[in-house]
């Protein structure tokens, strides 16, 4: 079991060394990666057979004074879903030394955010994670991506600021920084005002990666600066890191009313604005970006309905954009420039086409695709919570959905309409295109197993949400409160 | 407005934190982690600073992270500036009197630095201040002679060989039926410098690649061209 | 006695993090809110190193001539605080080379400019950027760029 | 004792805190926030830290004024005399 380190261990042990590989042989710099990566999804395969879950100290020293690893399932797919998401995107051709060992510095980083059972590790790590998405998205050299990754780095930094002193608070009041621990004291030590400013101010710091909504001011410069397969990436693994950990804080250690109705208001601000914004936009990329933010307010008010449900809610529908949020970005390779030279496309490229109308109409909710799922078990969370609070953001979701349909739907129109525009879209690469298609046909089967899946999901959910588990899996039978 | 928003900002933050921290415990903490370490920290990893215990023993993986972090913006950081133009025009040697105390330094700088990171584990230092010292030991002659430049190969191995070596050292317990990162080898007397098993060579292997990651980082700042 | 201590040390601290916050939010420089961002990042230390301060006691090192029974300060936070003060100059160093990069691209570090400057860029890169041949009306932008300075930021 | 110490050195650092965000020369606030780091620096000993004080003390005041200063002259910022305030 103690074998479960190697999955953070050896990305990074692959990136210091890549620089160095690098100087006698690009190539094996370049190639080196995807086989860690491999044997990562290897180690993974190899864990999921494992009484899950199980809690794993570094150094060998006991949690709470070492920092210890949690594996759950949750834990287990996101990791799996770090290796696979960078393999896919691991580029083969362009990449050099440099962007190689950043790639594995974010696999390693993201990781270990999955597996962390430790608060100021999560900063560390989301800390690394940052700084390899900065060194990525500059990896081109255009000036505006120098510019939008400056801004980024500022805003960032500001959340850095918070998160740290979010952290000294917690650590004023408990004395500890393990999340079981703090899990076990939070109802005594962090229940009042003093543990809601410490959520605000973590929240604030993480939100910053997760595109929470006042805080995130980046995502369409970043997004529209970076390459196409980094912007997909960055939204639909780098953020969802941010989620996970978020829902982690939150269930273990700010589980309160007050918490959870500061997520429903900042995940409806999200919504509203991320898919009022990408109705206006007028570019695929920035289109896509805004509808980033829509989605992750969605999976935030999913998290503030609280308890199992809740978690299985924003769950749900995170992993669901991680799937198809990438897959619009590889389109966006050869779509990537104003809207209206895709008129006609469907007779250009009918097969990506028809892929878009697939990860459309997953997106804004219909039957029977994984969104609709996703959108129901949010609609259903806010439903069966009956506060006041959860209907409004209720009627604030339905109402904005159909924006969501509205300008997606206009956009597969135009995609079928007669008349060619002046400047054509350039046809798309066939690489990026299966990579599209093969994160399109996950989205599919998961429609077909749709019921295993949410069985799956449920248990997971439901040991995520499970604190007395969580605490006597970490802290042993003695620390079972 | 935009000037009075940011303003109006900052001050509700800063009046909401001076509210949350009049009634903080301050003094008398809970130091729930604390305690244990103050107890068995000496026993448990042989150092006598017991802040090195925390950075290299108990939390030896968050050094390892905070290495990467360090490796990554040395690395972007030489994306970003670049390789230097050959044509551009460097800034001129400095004077003699400079020169002549800037070699003078280097060996200095250097006993200093691998003292302070060799005694990390006994008094008050260790790899990361002694790592700095280390880079402006090597960064001095070079800011003295800015035409002589430096080889980067040199540094990127070192750096390359200094944090594989962290991970290979972490990986050896874990290949003994051991955890990642636990200390290994026999702890010695408390306060000798040959004490503390694996943790003050982690140190040293710190303070190497802080040392080299500075050095690159300064060195590459230094060469950027200015800008008219 | 004039302030209590506690007091003293915790307005240092938010006092640096306000002063930070309120200058990177009101200066217009680059350079400058990268500044403000160095004095934020302390004040955050510090506190994180207020919250392991014990009444009477020292700093967590064992030494031979210790008074038997004396108590030490928590040093876990400091652990904490060396690691945030090393992350923090990393992507110090980082902004600041990618300052140089700006300032040599775009001839300015004012930050209104620059915003205006990079959404121009964007657009471009987007194929949305207004067509200045024909007068297309430009209303549907989400945020349509501000005129563009160019007289003032390029000497 | 301590007291009227603590009192000084807050008072220093938050004075040298403003300066770098009013002095009009940008050398001038690299100085000031050089000199915050060292006073945070002194206020680590007084606060039991010698660790986190000795790297506060290497990096903030000197490492990181050794980038910043590097980074003004790259700029072409580097003017000791002029004082109009933000000069981009």
């Amino acid at each position: 079991m103690n074998g479960a380190a190697l999955l953070v261990a050896l990305p990074l042990l692959t990136a210091f060394l890549t620089p160095s590989i690098g100087r006698v042989s690009a190539t094996a710099a370049r190639l080196l990666g995807p086989l860690v990566l491999i044997y990562c999804i290897w180690l993974v395969a190899g864990l999921w057979g494992a009484s899950l879950p199980v809690s794993i100290a570094i150094g060998g020293f006991a949690p709470p004074l070492g920092i210890n690893l949690y594996l759950d399932p949750l834990a287990l797919l996101f990791a799996l879903a770090v290796y696979v998401l960078i393999l896919l995107a691991w580029p083969w051709t362009e990449g050099t030394p440099g962007q190689a060992a950043l790639l594995m510095l974010l696999a390693g980083s993201t990781a270990a955010l999955a597996l962390s059972g430790d608060l100021f590790n999560i900063f560390v790590f989301y800390e690394l994670m940052s700084a390899a998405s900065f060194g990525l998205i500059i990896v081109r050299g255009e000036r505006a991506a120098h510019l939008a990754t400056l801004r980024y780095l500022v805003l960032s930094g500001l959340g850095t600021v918070l998160f740290l002193l979010g952290v000294a608070l917690v650590y004023f009041h408990t004395g500890t920084l393990n999340l079981a621990q703090l899990a076990q004291m939070a109802p005594d030590k962090l229940a009042g005002a003093q543990g809601l400013a410490a959520f605000v101010l973590i929240l604030l710091g993480v939100g910053v990666k997760a595109e929470l909504f006042p805080v995130n001011g980046w995502v369409p410069e970043v997004y529209a600066a970076a390459p196409r397969w980094l912007s997909g990436l960055l939204a639909g693994l780098v953020s969802k890191l941010a989620v996970l950990v978020l829902l982690r804080i939150l269930v273990l250690v700010f589980d309160s009313e007050q918490a959870q109705a500061v997520l429903l208001v900042l995940g409806l601000a999200g919504f509203v604005t991320g898919e009022l914004a990408a109705w206006w936009a007028r570019d695929f990329v920035r289109m896509l970006s805004f509808s980033s933010i829509g989605q992750l307010g969605l999976v935030f008010v999913g998290f503030g309905i609280g308890g199992a449900a809740g978690v299985m809610a924003g769950i749900a529908v995170a992993l669901h954009h991680m799937l198809a949020k990438p897959a619009l970005f590889y389109l966006a390779e050869s779509w990537g420039g104003s809207l209206e030279r895709l008129q006609g496309e469907a007779r250009r490229a009918p097969l990506a086409a028809a892929l878009f109308v697939l990860l459309a109409l997953s997106l804004v909710g219909v039957p029977p695709l994984p969104g609709f799922w996703a959108k129901l078990l949010v609609v259903m969370g806010l439903g069966a919570k009956g506060s006041a609070l959860a209907w409004a953001t209720l009627a604030g979701i339905l109402l904005i959905t159909v924006v969501e349909a509205a300008y997606l739907f206009r956009l597969v129109g135009r995609f079928y309409s007669e008349g060619e525009p002046a400047h054509a879209a350039p046809r798309l690469h066939g690489w990026d295109f299966t990579r599209a298609l093969l994160l399109g046909g996950a989205l599919v089967a998961a429609a077909f197993w749709i019921v295993p899946l949410g069985h799956w999901l449920e248990g997971a959910s439901q040991l995520a949400a499970d604190v007395p588990r969580y605490i006597t899996t970490v802290l042993g039978q003695g620390g079972a409160p | 407005m935009r000037k009075a928003a940011s303003l109006l900002f900052a001050g509700g933050l800063a009046f909401l934190l001076a509210v949350l921290v009049a009634k903080l415990p301050f003094g008398e903490t809970p130091m729930v982690l604390g305690k244990q370490v103050l107890a068995q920290g000496a026993e448990q990893t042989g150092t006598a600073n017991l802040v090195t215990s925390v950075v290299v023993g108990y939390r030896a993986y968050d050094t390892l992270g905070e290495l990467s972090i360090l490796f990554t913006a040395a690395l972007a950081l030489g994306l970003v500036l670049g390789k230097r133009n050959a044509a551009a025009p460097r800034d001129p040697d400095a004077g003699l009197v400079l020169r002549a105390s800037a070699d003078l330094l280097l060996p200095l700088l250097l006993v200093v630095g691998f003292y302070i990171i060799l005694h990390g584990h006994l008094t008050p230092g260790g790899g990361f201040q002694g790592g700095v010292i280390v880079a402006a030991a090597l960064f001095i002659p070079i800011l003295a002679r800015p035409s002589r430049g430096l080889d980067h190969g040199v540094l990127v191995w070192l750096e390359s060989l200094a944090g594989a070596l962290f991970i290979l050292i972490g990986l050896a317990a874990l290949f003994q039926d051991g955890a990642f990162l636990e200390p290994l080898l026999g702890k010695g007397e408390l306060g000798r410098l040959l004490s503390g098993g694996t943790l003050p060579l982690l140190y040293l292997l710190v303070g190497v690649k802080v040392g080299a990651e500075l050095t690159g980082l300064l060195v590459n700042l230094a060469d950027a061209e200015a800008v008219e | 006695m004039p302030i209590p201590l506690d007091t003293l040390f915790f307005a240092g601290a938010l006092g640096l993090v306000a002063i930070g916050v309120v200058g990177m939010l009101a200066s217009r420089h680059l350079f400058r809110v990268l500044l403000c961002l160095g004095l934020a990042e302390a004040g955050g230390n510090l506190l994180l190193v207020l919250s392991g301060y014990r009444w009477d006691s020292v700093a967590p090192i064992l030494t031979g001539d210790l008074p038997v029974g004396v108590s030490m300060v928590d040093p876990v936070p400091q652990a904490l605080v060396l690691t945030s003060i090393v992350i923090g100059v990393g992507m110090e160093a980082l902004a600041v080379a990618l300052l140089i990069r700006i300032r040599r691209a775009y001839g300015t570090l004012d930050g209104h400019a620059l915003l205006a400057r990079l959404r121009e860029d964007l657009d471009e890169r987007l194929g949305v950027a207004p067509d200045r041949s024909e007068d297309l009306p430009k209303g549907h932008a989400p945020f349509p760029a501000p005129a563009a300075k160019e007289q003032e930021v390029n000497p | 004792m301590t007291e009227w110490l603590a009192l000084i050195l807050v008072v220093m650092m938050l004075a040298a805190a403003l300066a770098v965000v009013l002095v009009p020369n940008l050398v001038g606030a690299i100085a000031a926030s050089s000199a915050v780091s060292l006073v945070v620096a002194v206020i680590f000993v007084v606060l039991r830290a010698p660790d986190v004080a000795m790297t506060e003390a290497a990096v903030g005041a000197g490492l990181s004024a050794a980038v910043l200063g590097l980074g003004v002259r790259r700029l072409g910022l580097w003017k000791l005399n002029e004082g109009k305030k933000d000069d981009a």
